[in-house]
């Protein structure tokens, strides 16, 4: 459990009828750190995160989470295994309660999710915990509104208090600041640097102040490979990045 | 992940669930008074059986977000295999109904394990087409004899002490397990297990994320159904003494889906008011021959082009409640 | 010998049946996103109008195998365009159930008109008879139907996947969005496939109606046993739905020489195994 | 359409019908016509019958006496299922006292159940099952026209004796079909033949050819088509085209009705041999009342046997009525005072009801007439032959009739 | 290249795009559009004059191909107004704005994978005459003809996918082309010979609106940028303003 690296890929493609979105990514993040995933648009960075967490089947290679060869398993059993993903699209239970969205994760660690037999009243014992998560990400006056209900960047929030519930060892984040303005940029940014504090954190961003100031390492994706990898201020020198997602000019 | 219907989409918050336990005392005391009302009492046990039917059916769409177009196999199955226990076998009519029952519940895990793999309109074409091969292995099998059914099934003393051949004592008895079944249905949708499901149907993929097997829980609402949906066949053959192909024909699969859309996908109480709606029409309309179906298509069409939330969806809607 | 040649015979009838529904569902499929449960409704509507037109305008086969499918598809299009029309952007199951409701109302009317039993409807002169091949009887008629329905399969296959109104056609399907923005009428289109698929249902029926008597409930059963063609031949391509069609009708035909109780079942017992292994279907793209 | 208003009215009444009991002894009587109204049976029961049954009425000249007789109809559509939840609803709700017709074997042993646990009554003219005066017999059914011993010892033995040695039977999947081919079996054998083979096909089937294809490969000198209605329609009309009748084989329908050969057509029909124990065109008697019968058909059709013994049935039951001169509302009153007399009225000619409720009366071996042959529409018989009473039905002593123990 | 002498300043909070002189071929005011219940375009204001090329600018999500979309007719709910050389958009169907000659290059380029080549370079019906001929665009595009059999358009490699999107409007004889990031995924080389082939369309008098995300290629083209942010058009500036402007294009564009 102590190895250095909680994810590695080796060699992970994927092919789309003759299109290959992703070729030979070799990934490896460590433990404890934030991990970004930049590049421009059509790089294939959704894809390696739909591949990381088993959305999608590679066509070839190979990913290892904790020393356990997750290749081939189902998303659900690697979200089991505490590797938990968020959604480019906010991915919340729109007709569910703020709580009631966190209380289904709180569910799931404790077995009685088949009881269809008993009240849904032995939930109410998660209530407590699901309401410090809420407060945690400042949605505190939410709960008992239905998630269809919230404006955007607090949809994002919960998603992101629906997805501590789980308790993961690492989040995957897909574009988490998709979408939103200045003032939701922040307050999202301020809450993943605090939770990067317990869990590793891989996250995809167009944004690159936002990666700037959020992450230890960065990889750049372009056409489905790896460009460069390497802290944000070595890699705004690389004039092949630079080329590539910045674009190229002539003359 | 296909939802067909919003009524079921309102959280049943605490005040939802008060509502729906007052409704549920009102029919309850409504549906005890029949015998004393003149009402042909045989009429309303045929209309309470297609009730629990079609809120068995109900549990699968309207909560599971799966349509079922194959379900009177169910119904068929039990009716079949309670008929030939009674009949063949001589077993007391509890026994009867829990073997029923119980080969429903069986046919429920093998084909809701095959037909879940798909899911919107495939899953209804897969069950629609199990249902006609179940359909075809009893017009085969020697035991259901066919075209001609299995006719003239003794009812029996239930536990030994309540004549099930009087109609008044038939009545309440049917009455009673449709009453429980209801509130088995009832708690399950307010369950911990019910609250997967729901967010199962409305973000399957988050589900997944967070580590939900979905396909499990989409089984266990299937064999649930499917289970309740034998009960409810196995207590018809009480009611009509024999057990025939019709209960387990595809057009019978389409009274039921007829029934919840009527009545109000999605909501507690629409399938009970459908299934009276439409057995009380098939009866009163019986003399005007194959215009039932043609009034049936038309019920249909209008319901989904006007009406998807059914009566009691509308009703709700109109007062802001979950009924 | 000659029994199983016989039997293989009408498993291929069978077969050009399912192919030609089969068919006219997965081209419905594919633009309108609706499984037409009306199909054997309206396929025995085209059975109907063979009746009608012989026996109210003097009209024989030759003619009925024209008009027939133009007239219910007509029928057809004005559906598409009163009541399917209605259902954009909703689950697709509510194509489902309002169509399955246009089959109640199509098969009541009928059955209130003509009963459940059949009625008549005799082979066309030119093509009565038999002859004796040998190694088995070949009744003139049957044979003609499957000559003919594997060349309007063919013919439908050529339409759809070589020419330009079918480039028209498989694009929308992909994205009728864009296609529609390139500045082709995608609504007429859709009309037009629907017309199109309920024209093949109808054909159908009227190459059946020699064979299974005109009944209001022919299409009824038939279109349960199409749906599991479909489901296992996936609704992927149109050559699929034609193979998928034919071979599981000449697979019926050898179950009734070798296994005949098992003559009903079989194509529903393949379409579990099919589910088991595969579950989008032989040529079926994951939905 | 004034049916399909007292069918509403009627359906109306029910949600208000009151327990009031049975009347004693009144001269109310309500007659409720079962059968197939819109499938395969529908042209040989169906309306017709209901026309029987009101001509029955009107020759009995109760009403003149001041009885009240009052006729319903419904169509149970061929399912015992639909057949038994009508009948119950007409004995509970709208006390019907007779249950008139019922084709359909199936339909019928389920129906019979039911008239017997009610203590009401079942005059069967249209269901071919000989089981119900057998092992099924009840004390409140009386079994008319025909049944499968009939046929099978009609049609099943002249054809063996006449070289059709070996048989192959296409079966109708239902009690129906079943009976007759376990009756023509036991005819077919009895006079020297053997059967090969058999196969069964759903009630209502279009598309005979595989099942023919069966019983052409089976090589048997007979294909016995133990169905009935359309269904036999469909199957003689494909025989002829899979070229089964020219590769000298031989069909023979143990079931035939003239409707069946008025709907085939002499071209096809002709030379079939069939068993009947009714023709319109047999002497005077039957002539005349089958010109008031097709006098008020709509489409104008000679009665067929069935319809021939709905008429016959109720007007024996009216006389047992009069005869009472009151209703007394219980089935097997009636049903025991209806067999002590005998049967006796234009159609059937002279006849008896037997204890356990077979009619005994003549049945006759026709032949089809070939299109030069027929004199004119509906002239499609000539008598081959003529069964006698006591050879027509299963004797006494060999019933199974569980009455009959006694 | 066209010089642009007055930086047009447009302004959603006055929705007036000052217009510079030559005709506005296309003017857009207000424009509002909905995808189901979510509102994307909230006043979109600008002009696009006849025989320019202009981009906008904007990060993921903020309403750059809605705004295409919505002129093309794609998007059903929308208000305000889309005045194509005088005649109003804003009720018109697709087809109907289609034949009127404007043609869409879509984002991911909507290459069809049930099509062969030639069925996708052919598939969009000309609108009006002027198109360019098939010699022409194989002329323009050479690598196009030797794909030409190719059996699956989508078997095709990035660049020549977009290559042959470009080709089939170009085809139809629509003189307002919209280009919705043509080069997305594309590699360097291939970025450089869309650029090109822009230039050339340009020249041949072809109006075209763009957009893109990489700014820098946007450059080498365009005559006018305006930036869209939250579904509105926040800010417009001249080609020639480009570097005076870099600071806010970074604020704006997060790059």
């Amino acid at each position: 459990m102590a190895d250095e690296f909680i994810l590695e890929t080796h060699g992970l493609t994927k092919e789309f009828a003759g299109f290959l979105a992703v070729r030979d990514v070799n990934l490896k993040i460590r433990r404890g750190s934030i991990h970004a995933l930049i590049g421009p648009n059509g790089a294939g960075k959704t894809t390696c995160f739909n591949l990381l967490t088993k959305f999608l089947q590679p066509t070839a290679g190979r990913i290892v989470y904790n020393g356990k060869d997750i290749t081939s398993m189902a998303p659900a059993d690697v979200a089991r295994l505490g590797l938990v993903r968020s959604f480019q699209i906010s991915a919340v239970f729109p007709h569910l309660t703020a709580l009631e969205n966190v209380r289904v994760a709180l569910q799931r660690q404790h077995g009685d999710s088949f009881d269809f037999w008993r009240s849904k009243s032995v939930l109410d014992r998660f209530n407590p915990r699901a309401r410090e998560l809420l407060d945690d990400v400042g949605l505190s006056e939410f709960a008992d509104t239905q998630a269809v209900e919230m404006p955007y960047g607090r949809k994002r929030a919960l998603e992101i208090a629906t997805t501590l519930a789980l308790d993961p060892e690492m989040m995957l984040l897909d574009e988490p600041m998709a979408g939103m303005g200045h003032e939701d940029i922040d307050k999202i940014a301020a809450l993943i640097k605090r939770i990067s504090a317990k869990y590793t954190i891989l996250m995809v961003e167009h944004n690159l102040n936002v990666v700037a100031n959020l992450s230890d390492v960065i990889t750049v994706l372009t056409r489905g490979k790896v460009l460069a990898e390497g802290v944000y201020a070595d890699l705004t020198k690389d004039e092949r990045v630079k080329e590539a997602y910045l674009g190229a000019g002539h003359g | 992940m296909s939802v067909i219907t919003d009524n079921s989409a309102s959280a049943s918050s605490g005040r939802g669930v008060r509502d729906e336990m007052v409704a549920f005392v009102i029919m309850a005391a409504l549906l005890a008074t029949v015998p004393f009302t003149g009402i042909y009492p045989f009429f309303v046990m045929q209309a309470l059986c297609f009730a629990l039917f079609a809120c068995a059916f109900n549990l699968l769409i309207g909560y599971g977000g799966l349509l079922s177009f194959g379900h009177a196999m169910f119904l068929g199955t039990a009716g079949y295999f309670t008929a030939h226990a009674l009949k063949v076998w001589g077993v007391s009519p509890e026994l009867g109904i829990v073997i029923g029952t119980a080969g429903a519940c069986a046919l429920s895990v093998v084909t809701g394990w095959i037909s879940i793999r798909r899911q919107g309109i495939y899953f209804a074409m897969i069950t629609l087409a199990l249902s006609q091969l179940v359909f075809f292995v009893y017009l085969q099998t020697p035991f259901t004899h066919g075209e001609d059914g299995i006719q003239g099934i003794p009812q029996g003393m239930l536990f030994g002490l309540f004549d099930l051949s009087k109609p008044t004592i038939l009545y309440y008895v049917i009455l009673v397990a449709f009453l429980l079944a209801f509130l088995l249905i009832f708690r399950t949708i307010n369950s911990p297990f019910g609250e997967v499901l729901k967010a199962i149907r409305e973000n399957e993929p988050r589900a997944v994320s967070l580590g939900y097997k979905a396909d499990q829980y989409k089984l266990m609402a299937f064999i649930l159904s499917g289970t309740l949906s034998g009960l409810a066949g196995s207590l018809k053959v009480f009611v009509a003494q024999n057990a025939s192909l019709t209960d387990v024909h595809w057009t019978m699969s389409g009274e039921i889906v007829l029934m919840a859309l009527i009545g109000g996908l999605g909501t507690v109480f629409g399938p009970v008011v459908g299934a009276f709606i439409i057995v009380a029409m098939q009866q009163y309309l019986a003399g005007f021959g194959q215009w039932v179906t043609v009034i049936q298509g038309a019920i249909f069409v209008i319901c989904v082009l006007t009406f998807r939330r059914g009566i009691v969806g509308e009703i709700a809607a109109l007062f802001k409640r979950s009924l | 010998m000659q029994a199983l040649y016989a039997q293989l015979l009408v498993g291929l009838i069978n077969g050009s049946f399912y192919a030609l529904l089969s068919l006219g569902l997965a081209v419905i499929f594919g633009m309108l996103n609706i499984i037409n449960f009306a199909h054997g409704a309206l396929y025995m509507m085209g059975a109907f109008c063979a009746y009608f037109l012989l026996n109210i305008f003097g009209l024989n086969y030759w003619y009925a195998l024209i008009i027939a499918p133009i007239v219910v598809g007509i029928f057809g299009m004005v559906l598409e365009r009163t009541l399917l029309k209605q259902l954009a952007g909703l689950d697709h199951l509510y194509g489902l159930l309002l169509t399955f409701g246009i089959a109640l109302i199509i098969q009541g009317v009928f059955q209130n008109y003509f009963g459940s039993s059949g009625l008549p409807y005799a082979i066309p002169p030119q093509l009565q008879g038999g002859m004796n091949l040998g190694f088995m009887f070949l009744p003139v008629y049957r044979g003609w139907v499957v000559v003919f329905s594997l060349v309007v399969c063919i013919a439908t296959w050529y339409l759809i996947e070589r020419t330009r109104l079918g480039a028209y056609l498989r694009a929308a399907t992909e994205n009728p969005n864009l296609v529609r923005a390139f500045g082709i009428n995608v609504p007429r289109m859709i009309t037009l496939t629907y017309g199109l698929g309920i024209g093949l249902a109808a054909l159908a029926g009227v190459l059946s109606a020699p064979i299974n008597q005109v009944r209001p409930l022919m299409g009824a059963d038939l279109i349960i046993v199409v749906f599991a063609v479909v489901v296992i031949g996936g609704m992927g391509s149109i050559m699929g739905s034609i193979i998928t069609g034919f071979a599981l009708g000449v697979i019926e035909g050898l179950t009734k020489y070798f296994y005949p109780e098992a003559s009903n079942t079989v194509v529903f017992v393949l379409m579990v195994l099919v589910l088991l292994v595969k579950p989008t279907g032989l040529t079926g793209r994951a939905t | 359409m004034n049916k399909k208003i007292s069918a509403l009215m009627l359906g109306t009444a029910l949600a208000l019908a009151v327990g009031t009991g049975a009347f004693a002894g009144d001269k109310v009587v309500k007659i409720g016509v079962l059968n197939d109204m819109s499938g395969l049976y529908a042209d040989l029961a169906g309306p017709g019958s209901v026309i029987a049954a009101h001509m029955a009425i009107e020759d009995s000249g109760l009403t003149k006496k001041g009885w009240t007789i009052d006729v319903v109809s419904a169509d149970h559509q061929n399912k015992p299922d639909v057949g038994v939840n009508i009948a119950r609803q007409w004995i509970d709700v709208d006390k019907v006292d007779v249950l008139a017709d019922v084709p359909t074997s199936s339909v019928a042993l389920a129906v019979s159940n039911l008239v017997k646990e009610k203590n009401s009554i079942m005059l069967n003219s249209g269901a071919g099952s000989s089981d119900l005066t057998n092992k099924s017999c009840t004390p409140n059914t009386i079994h008319w026209t025909y049944d499968t011993y009939t046929l099978a010892h009609g049609t099943g033995t002249a054809l063996t004796k006449s070289g059709g040695n070996t048989w192959f039977f296409l079966t109708a999947d239902y009690a129906f079909g079943a009976a007759l081919e376990r009756d023509t079996t036991a005819a077919v054998e009895a006079a020297g033949g053997k059967v090969v083979g058999a196969v069964k096909h759903p009630l209502n089937t279009a598309d005979f050819s595989s099942f023919l294809l069966q019983a052409q490969a089976s090589k048997a000198k007979v294909i016995g088509l133990a169905n009935a209605g359309g269904d036999t329609v469909n199957a003689i009309k494909q025989a002829a085209e899979f070229g089964i009748t020219t590769g000298g084989q031989k069909l023979a329908s143990l079931l035939m009705f003239i409707s069946d050969v008025h709907a085939l057509g002499l071209q096809t029909a002709k030379g079939l041999n069939l068993t009947e124990t009714f023709y319109w065109d047999l002497n005077d008697g039957t002539r005349a009342w089958s010109k008031r019968f097709q006098d008020r058909m709509k489409n104008h059709a000679m009665p067929t046997m069935v319809q021939a013994g709905v008429y016959s049935s109720l007007l024996h039951y009216f006389k047992a009525l009069d005869q009472l001169g009151e209703n007394p509302h219980d089935g097997a009153k009636m049903v025991a005072k209806m067999k002590t007399m005998p049967t006796d009225d234009p159609i059937f000619g002279k006849g008896s009801i037997e204890p356990n409720g077979r009619v005994i009366h003549p049945a006759y071996l026709f032949e089809v007439k070939s299109p030069a042959e027929s004199k004119g529409p509906w002239d499609y018989y000539k008598l081959v032959a003529t069964i006698p009473a006591n050879e027509a039905f299963t004797p006494l002593d060999k019933s199974t009739c569980p009455l009959l123990k006694k | 290249m066209v010089d642009v002498k007055t930086a047009p300043n447009a302004s959603a909070a006055s929705g007036t795009a000052k217009a510079a002189p030559g005709a506005a071929l296309l003017e857009i005011r207000d424009l509002q559009a909905w995808y189901g219940e979510s509102h994307v375009l909230h006043g979109i204001n600008f002009d696009v004059r006849t025989g320019e090329v202009v981009t906008l600018l904007g990060r993921n999500g903020a309403g750059k191909t809605s705004t295409l979309k919505s002129i093309m007719g794609m998007i059903a709910k929308r208000t305000g107004s889309v005045r194509f050389d005088g005649q109003e958009l804003i009720k018109m169907h697709s087809d109907k704005i289609a034949r009127l000659g404007i043609a869409i290059c879509p984002e991911e380029r909507g290459i069809f994978s049930s099509l062969n080549v030639h069925e996708n370079l052919m598939l969009p019906p000309t609108v009006r005459s002027g198109g360019l001929s098939v010699e022409q665009i194989f002329d323009l595009f050479p690598n196009l003809k030797e794909r030409l059999s190719s059996s699956q358009g989508t078997k095709l490699s990035g660049g020549e996918q977009q290559m042959l999107a470009i080709a089939r409007i170009l085809r139809t004889g629509a003189r307002f082309l919209m280009l919705d990031e043509p080069t997305e995924g594309l590699a360097p080389v291939i970025i450089q010979q869309i650029g090109r082939t822009i230039q050339r369309l340009k020249s041949e008098g072809f109006t075209i609106l763009l957009v893109e995300q990489n700014f820098r290629f946007a450059s080498t083209v365009a005559d006018r940028f305006f930036i869209v942010e939250h579904g509105k058009v926040i800010d417009g500036f001249a080609n020639s303003e480009l570097q005076a402007n870099m600071e806010k294009l970074h604020t704006y564009l997060g790059v």
